[in-house]
Order: C-alpha cells, then structure tokens, then sequence
C-alpha cells in the first residue's frame, strides 16, 4: 500500500473551526466535541486539530511537531535542527493511550529560533529560511516529518476517529484563541500520520473537505517556486499556494481568494471597473493557481482564520456567529452541538472568503 | 370617403378597382357594365373556342373578387349620360347614380365597314366579347366554310379558335400582309405559311365587292363560298359619353400621365383612351390588355388619394398562332439588326442610342428583356448591345446595374 | 513518348444509373479528369488526373461518384513498398526533389491516440457545463514576476502585453500566397467573431484585411516579405517565424507564376517574381541573435503587442525553448511534424522533426525545471486533429493550440495533398481566380466559427467531466492523462502514468 | 418577405441550381429517376460569360409587370409572393413579353408558361436552388 506522496489519494471530509475575535481562551475539549458531531464524515483513517494561541509561555519561538518512525530518524533530524536552530526546549507530546489510536511514531515538539549565524549566511528572511529547513527535513530526512512549525501554534494529527485523535493529544489541556478540526474519509487505507489534517506550513495551517480538480495543474506550477509536494494532497498544495499568494507576493487575504477562486469571468464583466481591472489582473497573472473542483477549506493564521468555499460551492459549508465567536464547520451541527443558541448563521457563497481576526491584529494581516 | 363610380368591367375596371383598394379601403366602388358577366378576359374567347380554356376558367378574377373588394356591380346597365357638374350618370333605364370620381373605361366596339350586300349574310358575327364567342359558337358544324374579313390579332386569333371545328377558313384582307399592325413584311410571310399549312386560305391586298349568302366576290375577281362570315376589320374607341360633355378626345379620349381626362374627377383608362408611346413619341391607341390594366391601376390609385403615373407605354404584342409564337413591341423605326434561322426570326430597331422596337418570332424566350430596354430607354451604349443582340441577357448589362437588379429587392 | 512507369493512384467510379450527365463535374475539376463525351453520351474521366479531392464527389447531385484507391499493386514487400518504389520512378524520370503538401503522412506513432482522458465518479462531482459557468478564456503572455501597489496599496496593472483568447485556439500561419484571399477573409473574420486570433503567415498582411487587426498575428519570417512598420503594428501579436513542422531546416519557396498582382503588392515583391524564404534569418544565427530581432519588433510595436516565437519541434526543442524563453519572447509556439505545408520536399517532411506530443511535453517540464514556465505562454500545433486532442495538449502543458489543418478542412479541403500544383478545386491553396472563388468566405468564415464553436463545446463538456470549470486548471493537469500502450520511456518524457495506474 | 438574391461573385457557374430546380418541380422522389436522360427545362437559369456566371430567377418583384400584364389573371401576387396557375393560363406568352429578367419561361408542354414559386408548390420547403448551391450564391433571406 502506498501512503500519501507516493500516490495521490482523493478524501472527502469533515472540518471544523472556532475563533474568538477578542482573544478569549477556547479550550481544545470544545473543537473535539464539535468535530466529533460529524463522525459519519470520517472512516477512522485520519483526524487532526491546530490550536492557535497555545503556547503563550513561548510565543515568539518556532514550534516543530515531528513524527518519527524511528529514534534513528530522530537522531538525524536532531542533528540537522542542531546545526541550524537554537532549541530552547524539546519533549514528547504528552499523549493519552489508547487502543482506538494504533500504529502511532515517535512525537516530539521542539521550540526553536533560527540559528543567527546561519540565517545570516542563507540570505533568506527568517521565515523562508525555516520553511526550507522543514521541506528539507521532510524531503531528505527519512522517517522524519514536521507537520507543525508556527509560532504560538500547533497542529495534532494521527490515525483514527478525529474524536480519538483530540482525546488522544489531550487537547483538553490546550487553551487557543482560535481551533481547527478535521476527520477524514479517504478513499483508501493508508497506514501514515502524516497524511493526516490539518497541514501546515509555518503559521498557515488549512483544514480541508474535497477533492480539487486542478490539482496537478496548481501542483506543477507552485512547484517552480520553491514548493516541494511530497504528499500529494490537496491540503498541502492549497497551503502551499497560500504561503506562496500571502507571504512571497504579498497579496492580501480577499485578493489571495480572488485567485484561489477567482470570480468568473461573466462575473468580472459585471463588476465595476476598477474591481474588474483587478480581478482580471489577478486571474491573468495566476491563472494556474485558481483552485476548481470542489473544497471547502479553513485557513488558519496568526490571528485569525479564513474560510473559502469553491467557486461553484461543491461541498458545504455554514458560519455562525455568538458573541465575539465565530464557528465555522462542514455542517450546522458541529456549530449547535458547541452553541446551540448562536446570534447568525448562514452559508457564504462559493468563492467569498469569510475573514475573521482578532481585533487585536485586524489592521495588521490584510494589507501587508 | 368617397364613391367612385366605374363604366365598363374589363381590365381597366379591375386595375382601377385594385389600384383604388391599394391605397384605398374605405370608398364606395360602384361597377356598371352593359354586359351581363362576371368580369372575364377578352382576348379569351378565341381560346374558349379553341377549348383552351372555359368559361369558369376565363373570368379575369375570382367570382370573390367583387365581394373581396368592396365594390358594388350593377351588370346589363348601359349608362347613357354623364353628367359632370352634378357629378352623376344616367343609365338607360333612367336610373341616376351619384360620383365622386368617375372612370370611363367603356373599350371599343368592332368597326363594320359599308360592305356591299353584308345584310344578305345570314350568320354575319363579330369577334370582341363573350356573347359574340358564344353566338359564333352555335353556328359551328364540321362542315362550316367560314370567311373572315380581317388579318389582323382579332381575325388571326378567332381563326386559330375555331380553326379545328369547321371545314375550312378563308381569310381577306385589303392590306398586303397578315397582322400589318404587328408585323413587318418578312415576318407576316413566315406567319402566314405556317397558318396556310393548316389549311387556311388568304386573300390579300383584296377586299370584297359584294357579298350575298353564301358567296363573297373579291375585288380581284376571286369567289369565296362561306356559311359564316366574321367580320374583324377593326375597333374603334367607345369615346362618345366623353365627347358629348366636351372632353377633350382625338381618335379616342385624352388622358395625362395620372390617366384623368381633361374634366376633373373623370378618369378614363383602356381600349377607349390614348396613350402616348414613348418608343414613337406619339399618341397612340393602345389597345391590348397590358395597357389597359396598368391605366386603370393608375388611375386607381390617384383616385384612392395615392399618387400613380403611367409614362412608358408601348405597343406591344405576345401572340400565338397553332403554338407558333410571336412577340412584338414598340416601333419599327430606324437601324435594324435582322436574324432568321428557319422558323425563327428577330428584328431589333434602334435609333438615337435606344432600342425603340423589335419583332421575334419562334423562339420569344426572355424578349421581356428587351421590352424592358425599350420601356426604360436606357442607354444602348451603357450596355453590351452587341452581346444582347443575339440573345436576351442579363449579363449585357453592367456589374452594378446586375447587382441592382438581382441582389436587391425591387 | 517515354514509358510512365505510374499507374493512377487513383480510381473514379461512375455509377451511370445515377449519372444524369449534369456535367458538374467536368465543370468543377479543375485538373479535367472529367468530361462529357457526345460520341458515347455520357460523361468520361481520365483517371490519371484524379488527386481525389473529391470535389465532383461532393457536388454530384445524385451521389453517382466515387474514388477508390487503385487495387493495382507493384510486387511490393515491406521493404520495397509502393510508396518507394513510386517515388524512384518519379525522380528517375524527373531528376528532381520531390514535393509534397501537407504533414508528415508516415506511420509513426500519434501520441494524442496513446492518451487517455480523466473524468470524476463520485469522490469529485462533475459539472455540468449546461448549468454551470464553463471558462475557457485563454490570455497568452508573461505572467508578472512582482506585484506591484500605488501608494494607495492598489495593485497595478504590470502585465505584459497578452492576447485574450475566447477559446485556447488560434488559426496558425498560413500565407497569402500559399492560400487564397479568400480563405484568409475567412480565416480572418472567424478569427474575429470567435474572439481569437488567426495568423498571415510570412506573406504580409493584404490590405483589404488591416481591419481585421485586432484578431491577426503578423508573421515575420525568413524572406521577411510584406514587413513594414505600418503591417507590425496592424496585428494584436508579432511572431517570428523560425521554423515549421513540416519542413524543420527549409525554406519557403512560391514560384514567381503565383505571384499575381495583389500577392505582388502584399509580398512587397515585383510581379511574377519567385518569393524565396531563406532557410535560416540571414539576422539570426544564434540565440542571441534572436533575442535582438525580439527586441527590435518590440521597439518597433512600442512594446505593446506580445512576441512570438515559432519553432519547429526538433530533437533539442526543449534547450531551444528555454533559450527563446529567456529571449525576451512572450510566447513560443511549436509546431511538430505532422504540421502542414503547402510544399514541402518530401524527405524533409517525412523524416525530419519529432512529434508534438514529445516536445510539448519535454517543453514544459523543461520549463518548470528551470521556474520559467511564467514567463512565457506555449501554443502548440502541427495536427491538433480534434478537441480531444487540444484538452490533451492542454493537459499536457500548453496555453493554447494553432490549428490549420483543421482549420483547412472545415474550409473545405480533402487533404489531397496537391497543394503545390495550385489546382487547389476548393479555393483554398490557389490563386486562379476561377477557383478562388469557389470559397464564399461566408460559407468558409461560418464553417470555421461551427468548427471552433463545435471544439469549445467539446472541450467544455471533458473539463466538466473531470469536474474543472476553468481552462486553466486544465492546463498542465498532467494528472488528468493517462498513456495506454507507451513504454516507460514514453511515459516519462510524457510525464504522464500508464492507464491502470 | 424573403426573396431569392443572387450574388455572382459566388457563381461558379456549375449549373446545380437548375438541376434541383427541375428536380424539385419534377414530381419525383429521385433525381436520377427525374432527370436521367431529360433535357431539363428549369425555372433558374445560369447566365455565362467569360468570367462570370449567375443564376436568374424570378425576382418576385413589388410591382410585377408579368401580373399586371396577365390575360388571363393566371399570374397573381399575394403576400409578395408571385404565384402561376398553371390551370388558367393559355400560353399566350404575354408574360415572357412583359417580364424585364426573362424569368418567366415556356413550360415543357408549350400550351403554358413556369415560373420560379419559390419552391412553394413542391416538396423542397426552401427553394431548392438555394439549397442546392454549393457556394451560397444563391441565398434566400429577407432584404
């Protein structure tokens, strides 16, 4: 059987997500209970959580979530994390065991900082510096794989019911301004952690339900850029592109959506000049970065999360909102089953990005 | 709305009536007709002998057409008067009816010559209407010799209607050639020994001296025996109930290009007015179907409020003899161009740089074509004329005159 | 009289009860293999004169005619075949090269018949291109390296001159010259109803069809007849002909008889001369060379109309490609072997060149490699037969395809590939004005917007089955093809999996 | 209404116009069977010259002199339409005098006259000329 980045596997989905725009705590426990509302949307072969906010006693510091497959794996990734960052701190995840979870690797979480020398020498800003030492160790490391490297943020990922997975990562001793979830159904039983969701790529994390069409057209250009997608999946590339839009060309999150699902051109015709000049100017420029077929995705961010529906809106998708919360899930009751009485609730069209920050840092992501 | 009041139903009758309805749906149309028919084509009753055609097929219209047109008939009324400042007429039986605008459109009646001793003919006919068809017709046996007294269309056409149904047919003339009218002398001898091989024999250049019963002498000492005899020598124009109010009439009654006479509000259009041909630049009577339609039509329209002139009138003549066919128009006048190849036969008269006139006879195929040169006068050297010449086409004319003609609607 | 050791290719058959001697047939040949026999009363032919064009087949109006290909045989194996043993024969009789129209016509595998197409079930929904938006709307041009904003934050407007295409297809070169007017009047109003662009080959550009500018490509090649200032700036693209698929390495040839008044006048060439088109550009005789020429139309266009550059599909095609990509050039076209001519020698056009197939792919992922693949479009031609073939070429990694083979058909040519006698009984590939004018440009411009009208909707209908509603998700979505029957090797330069897999 | 148009930049004078004309008049479910061996008489006519040919049909003219001129009222003209009933008319040929086209032409039996109808009267539904014209020379639309 091969596992994903050795063959391309199509999922269907469940997501979830939470945030809350004043800052407030929002304990892990809650996304469990909201994903695990869509247990039918899973098969018990995949199921993840990103926690943004969690770890207030080293926010400033890259948090490396590593599985391994073998001390040996460690030992190299070690050496290789050596050389190129200071460690502050290193440990296992604490995990809860349990016979639901099975086949699990080694887990480890790191907090680092780039190494200064080292930075200096690659010329590269300090974020592109650590995204190329992770695509490094998950391209040349065997047996080694980052699937978490933000700052003030982690993912938690495994085998299994999404339900088990956050019982499993003890998310319930995790507090995080904003929370992701994701059970998945893929259409074959690849036995990796790794191919589990959320994926991440620095602070972007995406949680993602579909199956997108123009995968390999996306893949194969984001590929000359630096990208490596050795897992083959839509969540890695779609993560990938979003690095590529936000933080290599600086666009903003509206115009980021405006490509990954570009209005249609009947659409740009209508729309008033201005408007119209850039949307065709976006479609033109990164024409093969436009996303077709069917997703849902949850893009999580320090400071807030986006949500985007395919421009057709091919899979489900709902927003509510309470207070100074705003959930975002595959289904209307992964929302209820955590705030049954919610101020608003509706269904965004295909191709409109709900964007919901912090107050704290609103002025702060959109235009950079 | 007004009442327009029609003498006569014959072609000119029914371009009138529909040149009026063309732009006209509201005025009274009033038709008085001294015959007794539903409206029916003259020239017909040659071919209703000939059993071509009957007498369901001969009516010019439908029988719906009155009724279609909102026009009222008053048939077997003869009008006797008119009376222009009252603006009425009178008919025969005292009957008066008011106009508004009134149409003379009365024909022509045959011309019988004094001939000596034509009161001892017993069944003496002449060739012009319906009931003078039908009335020849009972008198036709198999054995019948018939005499004719006229080559011209009428004597010619009533000949070849009952050419199969007597025993034989003698035609006289005084002119030197059948149908002078029409034909030059060439084409009248081609004609003429065609008709001659079925059986019909001609006098010319001859006349009677006098006739009885049965038997015709001829002035060059010939003697026909006959049992009918038919006398087509001529028509003159029915311009009487015009002239006797002080119309203005040569041979028949003037009329301008609208086709109205010299008193107002009296049109008149047919066999019984004159028209100016434009191939001779004179007045002329033309009397032949064509003419009297597109007179009456025009005189239709202006007095239906429209506005209509008829300015290219020509002589012209389509006619058949035993399925030979001859095509005529305009005038034989100035530079010919002559063509014969067995039993056909072409003249084309030009002068001054137009085509005035032509004669073909045998294959008549697209001769409109030149009636149409005449009748626009266009311009022989805007033309190919030596191309058209020996064959009516389109492609003598220009690419833009082409274009016009056939990628345009018209 | 010498022995002509040929016998006819050819056969017409003549179904005499159908026959109603109309003659239009006799009327319509222009090589007068027909005509009507008064003797016999009834219509006769001469084979030897039948190129099967089948214009008097087309046109009987009883259907009374048919060509059959001669079951005469010479003692052939698979050696000796006919075809060889014909062609020795004709140039021991004549001592000449010999000439041919049209591509490549050998046996050698056609790649897009190797190729298998995706479709969704069930994990990905297809689409439904009669209910939903279905793109196929092409721009053609660098993509930009930076974004750039005003100081309001607004982005501006930095994209290279494009050309917008309504459906990822354009008419490619063909020259007035080597065509008829009229066949380019319909090129060129199709070209502009259909909201894409056709080419005027090396020939220039006539002057009845500078209003069709919007929508034309001006070529220029080798023998750079009809170029000027004025025919540069006419068009929406400026392309710089290097090479041809069916005669990589050759030049153009069209004989001084052909050179009638207005080709005289377009060609910017005396009346009745022969128009040569040197082998190579006597200016360009490396990559750098190139690179200045680009530079030059783009100075003289005032760098607002894209540059492209055509290439033939040779062995190095894609070192060549990256070359000309980093030229200056917005857009490559390839044209492979099995692209049309209206002459050709024919060893050059069965023997030299590669399939499109292959150099468009190697193209691509050359271009990837190097990270340059955005900054230059790629248009492919030289036989994209169908729509399936342009989806696959797509697929594969192209912006776009050029047709004019296709486009040569739906005029109305039979393929008979005797381009190069000028008795083209169609109207396309002559200038004898009796037979030009037998291509109404409205009956061919219409014939070429169904055609193309025809390919979108197909095209259309596949990227809905794979469940994508943008053209440019198509684009080298190589995941969407499946190769059946390739060896590895295959396989990899196509960069594509084996069915199955 | 709409009107056959003839454009002889197209004509390539191959003559089919006629043959369907005289095949759509003929009555006949097969071409071969009409016209095998006939010498056709059809309602269009191809004019050739040296470099130009072109079809001639009734022009079906506003002002029809053929209608006006008819003895026998056996040529009408309804909705633009100029009809012949062949039942009335006597072949006298006043018609072929007064028509400016030449359209109008003896029929094959010589005791009556034809004339284009625009395929109204066959089984053709569009003017069979127009259909048959390989190079859209011919067209029927609305002016």
């Amino acid at each position: 059987m091969k596992r994903e980045g050795e063959i391309r596997i199509p999922s269907g989905c469940a997501i979830s997500g939470v945030i809350s725009k004043s800052g407030k705590s929002i304990n892990g426990r809650e996304m469990i209970t909201s994903i695990s509302t869509m247990h039918d949307r899973s098969n018990g072969l995949g199921g993840g959580f990103a926690g943004y906010g969690i770890y207030p006693q080293y926010p400033d510091l890259y948090a490396f979530h590593v599985f391994y497959d073998s001390n040996k794996s460690r030992e190299e990734c070690e050496r290789f994390l050596d050389r190129h960052f200071d460690i502050i701190n290193l440990s296992k995840i604490p995990v809860r065991k349990s016979d639901k979870i099975i086949a699990e690797p080694l887990i480890w979480r790191y907090f680092v900082e780039p190494l200064k020398t080292k930075l200096k020498d690659s010329k590269l800003d300090e974020k592109e510096f650590v995204s190329k030492c992770v695509i490094n160790i998950n391209s040349n490391i065997e047996g080694a794989y980052v699937f978490s490297c933000g700052k003030n943020m982690g993912i938690f990922k495994a085998l299994g019911y999404p339900e088990d997975v956050g019982e499993y990562f003890r998310l319930d001793e995790y507090e995080g301004y904003a929370w992701t979830a994701h059970g998945r159904y893929p259409t074959n039983t690849p036995g990796w952690w790794g191919g589990a969701h959320p994926f991440g790529m620095l602070d972007y994390s995406i949680v993602h339900n579909g199956e997108i069409s123009s995968y390999d057209s996306n893949r194969r250009n984001i590929e000359m850029y630096g990208y490596k997608c050795t897992l083959q999946t839509d969540t890695e590339v779609i993560t990938y592109i979003i690095d590529f839009l936000l933080r290599k060309k600086g666009l903003s999150l509206e115009e980021a959506a405006k490509v990954i699902a570009a209005p249609f051109w009947s659409t740009i015709d209508h729309m008033d000049e201005e408007e119209a000049a850039q949307a065709r100017y976006l479609r033109a420029a990164f024409s093969n970065l436009l996303i077709t077929g069917p997703f849902s995705i949850i893009l999580g961010f320090e400071g807030g999360l986006m949500a985007l529906n395919d421009r057709l809106k091919l899979r489900s998708m709902v927003i509510g909102e309470k207070d100074d919360r705003v959930y975002m899930a595959s289904e209307e009751c992964a929302i209820r089953v955590i705030e049954p009485e919610l101020d608003r609730i509706w269904s965004p069209n295909g191709g409109q990005p709900v964007i919901v920050t912090l107050d704290s840092c609103k002025d702060k992501i959109f235009i950079k | 709305m007004s009442k327009i009041v029609i003498i006569g139903n014959s072609a000119a009758a029914v371009g009138c009536i529909e040149g009026i309805r063309s732009v006209d749906k509201a005025s009274e149309i009033v038709v008085i007709s001294d015959e007794q028919h539903h409206v029916y084509s003259r020239p017909l009753i040659s071919y209703l002998l000939l059993g071509s055609t009957d007498r369901q097929r001969m009516k010019y219209r439908p029988d719906s057409f009155y009724a279609d047109n909102m026009t009222d008939v008053m048939l077997g009324k003869t009008v006797v008067a008119i009376d222009p400042k009252a603006k009425n007429v009178k008919l025969k039986t005292g009957e008066v009816i008011s106009y508004d605008k009134l149409l003379v459109a009365t024909g022509s009646s045959p011309f019988i010559p004094p001939m000596k001793g034509l009161d001892k003919a017993k069944k003496c006919f002449t060739f012009m209407k319906l009931d003078d068809a039908l009335a020849l017709e009972k008198e036709l046996t198999p054995k019948s010799r018939v005499l004719v007294i006229g080559a011209g269309l009428i004597g010619l056409k009533c000949v070849e209607g009952i050419a199969d149904r007597v025993g034989s047919i003698s035609v006289v003339d005084m002119a030197d050639r059948i149908l002078p009218s029409v034909l030059d002398k060439d084409g009248a001898q081609l004609v003429q020994s065609f008709i001659e091989k079925r059986g019909v024999k001609f006098y010319l250049n001859d006349s009677t001296a006098e006739i009885s019963e049965n038997k015709a002498v001829l002035k060059s000492g010939a003697e026909v025996d006959f049992d009918i005899l038919v006398v087509a020598v001529g028509v003159r124009p029915n311009i009487s109930l015009l002239k006797d109010i002080g119309a203005d009439c040569g041979r028949a009654i003037k009329v301008n290009e609208k086709c109205q006479t010299s008193i107002e509000d009296i049109y008149a259009a047919g066999d019984c007015t004159e028209s100016y041909d434009i191939s001779a630049d004179t007045n002329r009577v033309l009397a032949l179907l064509p003419n009297a339609y597109m007179q009456g039509e025009t005189a239709g329209v202006n007095m239906g409020g429209g506005e209509k002139v008829y300015d290219n009138a020509i002589p012209m003549n389509a006619m058949g003899m035993f399925g030979y066919h001859m095509i005529t128009a305009g005038s034989y006048d100035g530079d010919v161009y002559t063509e014969t190849d067995g039993m056909n036969y072409k003249k084309l008269f030009y002068k001054d740089n137009r085509l005035v006139g032509y004669i073909i006879i045998g294959d008549v195929e697209r001769a409109g074509i030149y009636t149409s040169l005449i009748r626009q006068r266009t311009p022989l050297n805007e033309i190919d004329f030596e191309l058209i010449k020996s064959k009516p086409q389109l492609m003598a004319f220009s690419a833009q005159r082409r274009a016009k003609e056939l990628a345009q609607r018209h | 009289m010498a022995v002509n050791y040929l016998y006819p290719e050819y056969e017409i058959v003549r179904d005499t009860n159908k026959c109603i001697a109309c003659r239009v047939c006799e009327r319509q040949c222009a090589n007068e293999a027909h005509w009507f026999d008064p003797e016999q009363d009834k219509m006769v032919c001469d084979n030897a004169k039948c190129v099967c064009c089948h214009r008097c087949v087309s046109l009987c109006p009883t259907k009374a005619l048919k060509i059959v290909k001669s079951d005469h045989t010479f003692r052939e194996n698979a050696n000796w075949t006919a075809k060889n043993i014909k062609e020795v024969y004709r140039q021991a009789g004549s001592g000449g090269v010999l000439l041919s129209s049209m591509g490549n016509p050998e046996p050698y595998p056609v790649y897009w018949d190797k190729i298998l197409l995706n479709a969704s079930q069930v994990t990905n929904p297809s689409i439904d291109p009669l209910r939903e938006p279905m793109e196929t709307v092409t721009y053609l041009g660098k993509k930009p390296t930076k974004i750039e904003r005003d100081k309001n934050g607004k982005i501006i407007n930095n994209l290279a001159p494009q050309l917008k295409l309504s459906t990822p297809v354009m008419f490619s070169a063909m020259s007035y010259g080597s065509i008829s007017y009229n066949a380019h009047e319909s090129l060129a109003r199709a070209a502009e109803e259909l909201g894409i662009y056709y080419n005027t080959g090396e020939g220039g550009l006539h002057e009845d069809f500078y209003k069709y500018g919007a929508n034309t490509i001006v070529q220029v090649a080798s023998g750079r007849f009809g170029v000027s200032k004025d025919y540069l700036n006419a068009g929406a693209a400026i392309e710089i002909k290097i090479g041809q698929g069916a005669k990589p390495g050759i030049g153009g040839h069209l004989p001084g008889i052909k050179v009638s008044e207005d080709i005289s006048k377009t060609r910017m060439i005396p009346l009745g001369t022969d128009a040569i088109s040197p082998a190579p550009h006597h200016d360009i005789y490396s990559i750098e060379d190139l690179r200045q020429l680009v530079y030059s139309l783009k100075e003289a266009s005032d760098y607002k109309k894209p540059v492209i550059v055509k290439i033939a599909a040779v062995h190095n095609v894609a070192a060549i490609a990256s070359g000309i990509a980093r030229s200056g050039a917005d857009i490559i076209a390839i044209d492979g072997y099995r692209g049309g001519t209206g002459a050709a020698p024919t060893r050059i056009r069965d023997n030299v060149g590669i399939p499109i197939e292959l150099a468009l792919a190697s193209v691509d992922s050359r271009l990837r490699e190097e990270g340059i693949r955005d900054s230059v479009a790629v248009v492919v031609g030289g036989s994209i037969r169908s729509s399936a073939d342009l989806v696959k070429a797509i697929a594969l990694g192209a912006d776009a395809c050029y047709i004019a083979t296709a486009a040569c058909l739906a005029m109305g040519c039979h393929l008979c590939r005797s381009c190069q006698a000028g008795r083209c009984n169609w109207g396309i590939a002559t200038q004898r004005p009796e037979l030009v004018k037998r291509l109404n440009p409205d009956v061919g411009y219409k014939r070429l917007v169904n055609l193309v009208r025809a390919w979108d909707h197909e095209i259309k209908e596949i990227m809905g089955g794979m469940g994508i509603n943008s053209i440019e998700s198509l684009r080298g979505n190589r995941l969407m093809l499946r190769g059946i029957g390739l060896s590895e090797k295959e396989l990899a330069i196509l960069g594509i999996k084996h069915a199955g897999e | 209404m709409k009107r056959i148009y003839v454009n002889e930049k197209w004509c390539l004078g191959c003559h089919l116009c006629e043959y369907y004309c005289a095949f759509a008049n003929s009555g006949k479910d097969d071409m071969a069977k009409a016209l095998k061996g006939v010498k056709i008489n059809p309602r269009i006519r191809v004019e050739e010259g040296e470099k130009i040919n072109f079809a001639v049909s009734c022009r079906h003219c506003e002002e029809p002199l053929c209608v006006k001129s008819c003895i026998t009222g056996a040529l009408t003209i309804k909705d633009g339409l100029i009809s012949f009933n062949k039942d009335k008319c006597v072949g006298c040929y006043t018609c072929i005098m007064s028509c400016p086209y030449g359209c109008i032409m003896p029929d094959g039996s010589g005791h009556a006259v034809q004339k284009c109808e625009l395929c109204t009267k066959n089984a053709c539904g569009e003017p069979a000329c127009v259909k048959g014209c390989p190079n859209q020379a011919i067209v029927f639309e609305e002016r």
